[in-house]
């Protein structure tokens, strides 16, 4: 049979605005593969995002999306799934907009388990506001709001998702189309929370890491070290060892998934609610609440 | 807190109109607290008026209460709370000064009678009854209803209470300080007649207006909102949320909204602070979302239960840019619900924030509202494209249209997508800064504005003298509750021959320009009365029509009263004459 | 971006004034920018004008920058960007329109000279510079030291683009053409005077107050503060401190206000929506502290490098509750300095939050500046008690005094301790919500900002017509960056021969009401220009003195012209004369 | 020598607004024994809150304090310490106050070890606002805004804190006042963030759980299970174990010191950088960069 959609029609009319170079149109053209293999309506995909180089993301889909605040994508994208869990929900969005100014609602999204597919396109600094530490950036990283080095050790969003209770947490590679597609793909089909970092060096700002010189690197830990990603202890430590790719080593980069569970969503027992309050009242059978 | 309530219902069952408004502070335990119960024969307009009886339980509230009184105001004070210190000196001063005064062992006769001091409020009860000249059982009646899930050992300790307090009536107060209010048969249409507080009548306007996903974050004095909702939600077949803070609420209320339904948040004041970026976000992706603000006492966490009128400008000017807001405020508990459909209405047809300004006292306050108050409103729904064979390309959702609005589409119910930006963006949702498209865009986005004094209903009340009573001596304005306590006040001003023309305003914002410029041309003295210090109203008008105004103001954390209207209209009237 | 930085210093090493207005888009790659520079024997008034010569290097910039042009602004253009499409028929439309233009193959010459097309702006900046009768010296300086630290490689591929350039001017241009600026011996005085953008003046302006800690989160066009101070305050003893949002920036500014110091922080519109909050707690707690809003073009996320004066509103009326906060607004690159400097004596003074609003043009426009300007300015520090054996107790730190305002005590440093809170407290900072202690306290803080337009060093700027030319055409006001295009409009108005009389205020609230009535009464048509939709000053104006003014507003994303403002001012004069 | 200071002299003139029976008089009970212990000055101390029953704390004492916004007392802390190194800063406010609203700021301030002690009075619900459910109540927990039963599970503070990387993460019980006090003197003396748990029940609104009937389960880890905070894995797994007391059952609650080591603070890497540009520039000297 003709499937239905092919991968352009995922792609918006609009030319993103990324440098030459940058790691996101990986991430745009990994996306719009997957939803043309998994063949999701555009009009029932919801792209949520915020605000920063990654989060124009939204705008070069042709589904429905959001372009919202900067770090505010994960409540936006909450409000859409309550209200019609039919929506196949992705919140698309930088390091410096998850983790930073909405790491609060990253924190209390992953642990009520929305059923939703949170990619974190980690540059591991602010790009579009022109290179500030985030924090994913290593301890020293000089950005232009701290010329002398950054003073705090960078948070391994692996190990926070983890503790965050998120159901799904991975990481991929704007390198590997592949193991993106892959990634996404399983991060779609889980039912609940499913992370995915993106390790996706900015191509203007980055001036030791790039596509080409971390590619080398990376390992599945899936495939490469029989990780089982429902192993909670082995989960944590391999999240723990992923913590940081320094650019000048050349020390294997984990990337895979690396926790995956089945705890019901949110959304699941809201409809169990629901479903004891089956009748919908009538406007005047609440009334009678506040009768006399 | 009760029994001002029990002494409402037993009165709205003898067929009275009733209303009791609360006040009391923001912490847990101590302080003081007040009810405010107004019973009346016809509708009352104010739902605070001069004191008939104050009965105070506490010093504390002996002390407090006892500043605003009327010669006329009989009083009843707890024997302890008069025995020493301030409490002692005051009942001198006040006896001295001719003023009724009683004490009354209320205490005793609770741990007497019922063996617990907790049931004083009880007994209370008994006395104010009788000396209204109610019948014991619809009391009794009111009585076992507030107790229904406690048991009948507490029902009946609370009769007898209560009987206690009317025994204690009849044998201590002279029947010449008894309050002749005429009695009457008792309505049976209780079934038609419903006891709600402001907060609970916003929630059903909003079920009323179609609303099915409620979300907020817990503040005093909007919770009651929630409460309402979280109830009722289910049962109707929406979801209520409680999000992680304001913020976090306003962008679920959002993106439940692209996503197709009526959705509304409330908050007070601190919240409304929060939201502001989102609201501006709201008005550049042009969806409609409810935010109603029960405002406090601010600014900061202020007087977190204390009213006031002081958010306006939070609510028209708050975000940075310049956004559309539509700003609306009911006057009563009725409008409560009216406001809040109203609110809704407007959300969808002009597609942008509409913010519902209620505060601590009309949130809280109960009153008794009639069947037809909150029967079938009229219901605007959104314009929803869902597609078509010859939908063109590309889909433009923000077209340049003299009307400033477009269809909606709905992800999963129209083919025709979109993407919504808050950045600046052409019509067809593209991100687009020339000078061109950004000027275009914002006259689209501004146009809406224009139609709304034109297109909603009674957006302004009139409260005109006869025309053959011109000249005026002055002209009046006032909004939210506030309006409710002018109404009455220039009632009584007109008794005293005042010739007054007043307007009162349930569209705030955007300015009934057209309106208030007549207004202003009634008469060159124009008064604009506000619960708040810089007179924002009032600034509103002076920067958008032609009026004038005076600002009257009062921001102490409790309502202005009438009599204090009053007096000071006829202050700033006899200034200006004099001038 | 930087051709425009080496003209400007090529022309400050000559002796001009000379100013760099840039202009580009927010995204990182792609979209067109604008560099536009003002080179003027005498400091220039208006940083943007007429446009004498324009270089389009693009065929995007082509396009939008050839819509404002004079008849008599020489055009060149690259031979690339007008080769086809609608460059060609631009090109063809502008030279049957009679209009000087020139094709330049600035691309071919830099790859055939310099074999690298990435250099073409220094070509372009030879040809212009010969066009300007500039000596190739002091070019050639600037342009080795734009490259100083990129080794001489790239610097002697510069100098030879550069002459490839200049002698591509002289071979294809005739000398009427060029512009005959006056020579002048090139200045001596280099260490005296400074290269500064707006945002670093702010900067500057910060660290010459006294203030010791500054906290931001990164935001477009803000950024430039934090990156100057991140590096200067370490030099100066101070902490820089890159926050995790808005919220928590001004929440360390607050903090470390009370501990002791001067703390400031910038952001622009969507970290202004979200420090309300915040806003209303320090004037509350009466913390001093500054926040520099550099305006970007709203609302939310809006245009971010896009200039506007949208966020008057927000930055006054922003917060819920009735907060006290002060608004300034600088004019010019100087004013970014002392404006600073007057924000934190406020601040310091009447102990509440003081707001600066500076705009993307302004932030990032470079001028050359003269070492005076920078000097010595007058810096007013809190006043601190340390405590004493006599210490009254309880320590009154919110004391009904006159003025308003109380010393400071500092942790660690004063024995005296108190607590401060956002709740409405007493005199010793007590929660308290008694009516009484309400109004006493709104009263003493509202107090503060009565005194600001007596005491404060010119909150206004006048530019009045000799006495003896009344009556007047119109009475002109403006604020910020449109202040300095106005008074250059009002300069060939005045030629022309309207007779105006103009007030520029500083301070932009509290208004300055005794200033602004005077004004008001010199004529009765009067207007207020700036950039943003709804006249905000206008509005503000009307609602607080007895001034009607039009407005003549802007919003599209770029500064009025001068001669908008004149045709502007003109029609409302004319329409007023015809009515 | 006689103590300058005797525990009333850190009690402000006000009278807690605190219901009758409530468990945080015994931590502000604590407080003041701990600072009257250390004979800390007064005019040293700055206590800083949020907004919530408990964060009226700071109203109570005598110190320096900041009664702050709802959720917002962090920052407000950090800006104290970063201006002076020398106040010893206190931050106190309820489990609504920082794992809801300030979830953000308790993560930021914790990576980045600022050295401050942090008190959460965990009553596991809003009590000033009258009883809603918090990130820390029960699955099921009735609030007022959750009548069908909050629908996520409890954030585990413990565990979360550890994954923020506090470098101090205890746990004492407002029905111990001996426990508190060690605790919280251990906490103060702690270089870095000290994190304190305070299991403190709501005697208007909690209807299951009260003092006397938790008193019983409290187990001191390190006491009676010899647990080393030096060891972060048991650390982890102990806070695991910790997730939560359920009124129903009389299972042990561990109480005690879980994580503990040593990391300069951020305040320490400021001074170091400080030291490397000892010299205080002039203003003329700054101002050269901007020369012609
Ligand atoms: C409230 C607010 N604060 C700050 C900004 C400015 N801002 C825009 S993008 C950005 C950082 C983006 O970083 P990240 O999310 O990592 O995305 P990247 O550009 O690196 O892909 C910031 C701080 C903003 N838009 N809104
Ligand atoms: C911005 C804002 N949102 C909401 C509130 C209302 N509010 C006051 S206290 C509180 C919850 C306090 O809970 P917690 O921190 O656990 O303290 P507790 O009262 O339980 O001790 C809330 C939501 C507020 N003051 N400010
Ligand atoms: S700045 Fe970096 S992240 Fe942003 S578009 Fe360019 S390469 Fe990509
Ligand atoms: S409501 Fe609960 S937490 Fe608040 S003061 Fe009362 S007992 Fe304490
Ligand atoms: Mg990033
Ligand atoms: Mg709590």
């Amino acid at each position: 049979m003709m499937p239905r959609y092919i991968t352009q029609d995922y792609r918006s009319r609009i030319r993103p605005t990324w440098c030459k170079g940058c790691s996101y149109y990986g991430v745009l053209a990994a996306l719009t593969e997957v939803f043309a293999e998994k063949q999701i309506d555009p009009h029932r995909l919801n792209v949520v995002s915020g605000i920063g180089c990654s989060s124009r993301m939204t705008l070069c889909l042709n589904t429905f999306g959001l372009h919202t605040l900067h770090g505010r994508a994960l409540p936006v994208a909450i409000g859409s799934r309550l209200v019609n869990p039919d929506l196949t929900v992705v919140v698309a969005a930088g390091d410096g907009d998850f983790f930073s100014i909405g790491i609060g609602h990253f924190v209390h999204a992953a642990r009520k388990n929305f059923d939703m597919t949170v990619i974190c396109m980690d540059n591991r600094m602010y790009a579009m506001t022109k290179n500030q530490a985030s924090p994913t950036s290593i301890v020293g990283y000089r950005g232009s709001l701290t010329p002398w080095g950054k003073m705090s050790v960078p948070l391994n969003v692996l190990e926070f998702a983890i503790a965050c209770d998120a159901t799904f947490v991975s990481r991929t590679f704007a390198g590997s189309q592949q193991h993106m597609q892959e990634t996404i793909s399983r991060g779609l089909d889980h039912r609940g929370f499913s992370f995915i970092e993106v390790i996706a060096p900015c191509g203007t700002f980055d001036r030791t890491a790039t596509l080409a010189s971390l590619s080398p690197r990376m390992v599945d830990i899936n495939r490469e070290h029989r990780h089982d990603p429902a192993d909670k202890k082995a989960a944590l430590a391999a999240a723990v060892q992923a913590l940081d790719y320094d650019a000048s080593d050349d020390a294997p980069v984990p990337i895979g998934v690396f926790w995956e569970n089945s705890v019901p969503t949110f959304e699941e027992r809201i409809a169990e609610i629901k479903k004891a309050h089956k009748k919908k009242a009538s406007f005047a059978s609440l009334l009678k609440n506040y009768s006399l | 807190m009760s029994a001002g309530d029990i002494l409402m219902k037993a009165s709205a069952h003898e067929g009275f109109d009733a209303t009791v408004v609360k006040s009391f502070p923001s912490n847990i335990r101590g302080g003081y607290s007040q009810s405010l119960v107004t019973i009346a024969e016809k509708p009352a307009v104010s739902p605070i008026g001069d004191c008939a009886i104050l009965f105070a339980l506490s010093s504390n509230a002996f002390l407090l209460d006892t500043l605003h009184l009327t010669p006329r105001t009989l009083i009843l004070v707890e024997t302890t709370a008069h025995a020493d210190g301030q409490g002692r000196d005051r009942f001198k001063q006040l006896s001295a000064a001719g003023q009724t005064i009683f004490s009354v062992p209320v205490l005793q006769l609770a741990r007497e009678t019922a063996g617990s001091s907790a049931i004083r409020s009880t007994v209370a009860l008994g006395i104010l009854g009788e000396l209204l000249g109610m019948g014991g059982d619809q009391l009794r009646a009111a009585v076992a209803w507030r107790f229904r899930e406690k048991g009948t050992g507490l029902i009946e300790l609370n009769r007898i209470a209560l009987d206690a307090g009317i025994l204690w009536a009849r044998q201590h107060i002279d029947k010449k300080y008894w309050l002749t209010v005429p009695r009457r048969r008792a309505r049976t249409d209780r079934e038609d007649r419903f006891m709600l507080e402001g907060n609970q009548a916003v929630a059903l306007g909003a079920i009323a207006a179609g609303c099915t996903f409620y979300t907020s974050y817990p503040i005093t004095p909007a919770t009651g909102v929630g409460e309402t909702l979280s109830r009722l939600m289910t049962a109707h077949g929406g979801v209520a949320y409680q999000a992680e803070d304001e913020i976090a609420a306003l962008g679920a209320a959002i993106g439940a909204s692209f996503a197709g339904v009526k959705t509304m948040t409330a908050t007070s004041g601190p919240g409304l602070s929060l939201m502001q970026e989102f609201l501006g976000y709201a008005s550049m992706v042009e969806l409609p979302v409810v935010v109603v603000d029960v405002q406090r006492a601010g600014p900061s966490t202020g007087m977190p239960t204390k009213h006031s009128q002081d958010d306006l400008f939070a609510a028209i000017f708050g975000g940075h840019g310049e956004g559309q807001r539509i700003v609306i405020a009911p006057a009563t508990v009725e409008e409560c619900f009216s406001a809040t459909v109203t609110a809704f209405n407007c959300a969808e047809h002009y597609q942008c924030p509409v913010i519902v300004l209620s505060d601590s006292t009309l949130g809280m306050m109960k009153r008794v509202i009639a069947k037809s108050a909150l029967e079938s409103p009229v219901i605007i729904n959104r314009d929803i494209f869902t597609g078509s064979d010859d939908t063109p390309t590309p889909w433009l959702r923000y077209r340049l249209t003299d009307s400033g609005t477009n269809p909606l589409t709905i992800p999963g119910v129209s083919s025709v997508t979109y993407r919504a930006t808050g950045i600046e963006h052409n019509e067809d949702s593209t991100p687009a800064t020339t000078p061109f498209e950004r000027c275009a865009q914002m006259e689209k986005r501004f146009r809406k504005l224009r139609r709304i004094e034109m297109e909603m209903d009674n957006p302004v009340l009139w409260d005109l003298e006869p025309a053959d009573t011109v000249p005026l001596d002055a002209c009046l304005c006032s909004w939210g509750l506030t309006a409710s306590i002018t109404r009455e006040a220039i009632a009584s001003l007109r008794g005293e021959g005042f010739r007054i023309a007043a307007v009162y305003p349930r569209l705030l914002f955007p300015v009934c320009t057209e309106a208030f410029n007549r207004w202003a041309d009634l008469c060159t003295l124009q008064i604009v009365v506000e619960a708040n210090f810089t007179g924002q109203f009032c600034a509103l008008l002076r920067m958008s029509t032609r009026a004038r105004p005076h600002p009257l103001t009062v921001s102490r954390g409790e309502p202005f009263t009438p009599p204090e209207i009053a007096a000071g209209i006829r202050s700033i009237i006899n200034k200006e004459a004099a001038a």
